[in-house]
């Protein structure tokens, strides 16, 4: 970045951040210029090679910058801050300023999952991979069409078959832990304990049910 | 069943969601079936005592007056739900005092994973309600999402295009062909049917030429159990159509096979098994 | 803002900027919100109008926000910039970072359409003007990412948004007409007895409730 040079050493702004936290702005700034202009979460393998830059410095930038947006450098809390969702960070409105913003944009009407989507979201979320007919066990209904809708909202996509009988594995997308707010699958609620028994009850189901 | 009344209050956020859905009123229990449901997985209610008949015909009277798609979605939950209540309550009325054999104990077994499905059923229910929440949170978040200045996308590299208008209608067609999403073969857990006329033309043939032989002969080298029947059923067929006799010199020992019809057509052939037809 | 003010007064991040500078911190954030969703730039009164302040310090908070991305309160440099362009205020990547943007952006958008984009796009050509929600149905996959590349491309455009519900209505471009080599979409091959049962695929929308 020559054309950096002339502007840098602005007398009353030198980069003060940098020597306390072993930060690079250089390398902030160009981290800040992909989050501003990117569409999607961006995780820090991509985000690296956007910038052309190892991944450890810019998993230490992007946290730098995350704490920064949050005031915690000395500056104010920004209208903005970094958040890590669905596989990646993105820019976001800061979560108390939502009611200005919706007020501003006009607020679309949402379309909700119906009861059943949810049920087979939730399904498909903890059992994946997981195939139409084991969901439908579960939940005792046939749910092609739930799944058909869940697919076409990339909340769910197939992540394989079974060699045998050709059924498809189901899976969640990174684009349904943005919608729930998370960043990994290890963020859902925890039910385990009753999930110890599922695995039997399928059996169970197969000799009965079939 | 204590006091239900008491339990109700324990059961606190959860009570408070049912309140709009189904209810039931029964000499045991008085109160939302979510409730309900909570107390026999709880086993602060006892299955036997409760009368899913009479659930069922206040559940049917309830759905009558559903109006909204909430109400509705709820009768296939109930049917899950009814069912399993159902099994364990067939499981629940047989004695399970001393395990007397082994079917005794498989049946105790089966309650334990009847009441485990009934516990998942729940448990992915109220992540659901997970789900819904955390996704109402999350549409009120405003990422950023702006379009990408024209002066970078004017830099994007040149767009490779060979289709002819020809070839993108025929894309069109296959992108508007519906796709189902692919059933799951059932072929593999049935042996594929086996056309007992079909093998009683081979039956003929055999003995048409040897005149005499045995059913060991007839299926040798056979592997398929249904082509086995389907010979033996043939042969039964032929001999009620006079067309061959049959000797077995002692108990279990070979059977013997003798071609004795004296005018045999393909009509006789193709009227041969009707009764196995469907 | 009455959900801020737990918040607001964190002891080692003094909204430190306010006192000295008699800039707002919360007005600055309102703006920062206002400005980091914003597709247009934005003249004061409406920025104004926005936040529900008056004009005049708008305008003071706006030159300090300014100044401040351009590392003149003793942060450093922003990657982003705010300025000032035909009469109004928007956020830009800083100029210097605009040839990481293109590498990024090229990298981004592929010279060849995926099998997935062209059949996108042929959905659109022959059902314009149609909602992302709609060729989503059709092509039973989400296809939000895939769109975005073709708008990338310039092969399709946003053409309208349906009242109601605020979704997008997209529709093909000149550009896609030239690469066909044909003068108007009247040209495409007729493909109608298909096109007739495209809409009994609303029916699987029924699972989204409004």
């Amino acid at each position: 970045m020559t054309r950096d040079a002339p502007e840098a050493p602005t007398p009353d702004a030198p980069e003060a951040t940098a020597p306390d936290s072993g930060v690079d702005p250089e390398l902030c700034r160009r981290i800040e210029a992909i989050l501003l202009i990117a569409e999607e979460p961006q995780g820090i393998v991509a985000l690296a090679a956007a910038v052309a830059s190892p991944v450890r410095p810019v998993r230490a930038a992007v946290s730098w910058l995350a704490a920064d947006y949050d005031g915690e450098h000395g500056g104010y809390r920004r209208g903005f801050e970094l958040r890590e969702v669905g596989g990646g960070w993105r820019l976001y409105v800061r979560e108390e300023l939502d009611d200005l913003i919706s007020d501003y944009v006009g607020s679309q009407v949402p379309t909700r999952l119906s009861q059943a989507a949810l049920e087979t979201l939730a399904v498909i979320a903890y059992k994946q991979p997981v195939t139409r007919g084991q969901v439908a066990s579960i939940r005792a209904v046939n749910v092609d069409s739930v799944v058909r809708t869940l697919l076409a909202r990339g909340l769910v996509t197939e992540v394989g078959s079974d060699p045998e009988t050709g059924a498809i594995f189901y899976g969640t997308t990174d684009a349904l832990l943005a919608h729930l707010g998370i960043n990994s699958l290890d963020e859902l609620p925890h039910i385990s304990p009753l999930l110890d028994d599922v695995d039997d009850v399928a059996t169970f189901d197969g000799e009965v049910r079939r | 069943m204590n006091d239900p009344a008491v339990v109700e209050q324990g059961q606190g956020g959860r009570a408070e969601s049912s309140d709009s859905g189904f209810r039931v009123s029964l000499g045991v229990f008085d109160g939302p079936f979510d409730l309900l449901l909570t107390l026999i997985s709880k086993q602060e209610l006892d299955i036997t005592e409760v009368a899913l008949s009479k659930v069922t015909d206040e559940f049917i009277a309830y759905l009558r007056a559903a109006r909204s798609a909430d109400e509705l979605e709820e009768a296939s939950e109930f049917l899950v739900v009814a069912a399993t209540l159902l099994d364990m309550k067939i499981a629940g009325l047989l004695p399970q005092g001393e395990l007397v054999d082994a079917e005794a104990a498989a049946l105790l077994e089966a309650r334990d994973l009847l009441f485990a499905r009934l516990l998942q059923y729940r448990a992915f229910k109220e992540v659901a309600a997970w789900f819904a929440r955390s996704m109402q949170r999350e549409e009120r978040r405003h990422p950023r999402e702006v379009r990408l200045d024209p002066k970078y996308r004017a830099r994007v590299p040149e767009l490779v295009w060979t289709l002819t208008p020809d070839d993108f209608a025929a894309l069109a067609v296959l992108a508007f062909t519906p796709k189902e999403i692919p059933t799951v073969g059932l072929d593999h857990l049935h042996a594929p049917l086996v056309s007992i006329r079909e093998q009683a033309a081979i039956v003929v043939d055999m003995l048409q030429s040897a005149g005499t032989l045995t059913f060991r002969d007839l299926v040798a080298g056979i592997r398929e159990p249904g082509i086995v029947v389907a010979r033996f059923l043939s042969v039964l067929e032929l001999y009620r159509h006079a067309a061959l006799s049959f000797d077995q010199d002692e108990p279990l020992g070979d059977l013997i096979l003798q071609w004795t019809a004296v005018r045999w057509t393909d009509e006789n052939l193709a009227s041969l098994g009707a009764d196995y037809d469907t």
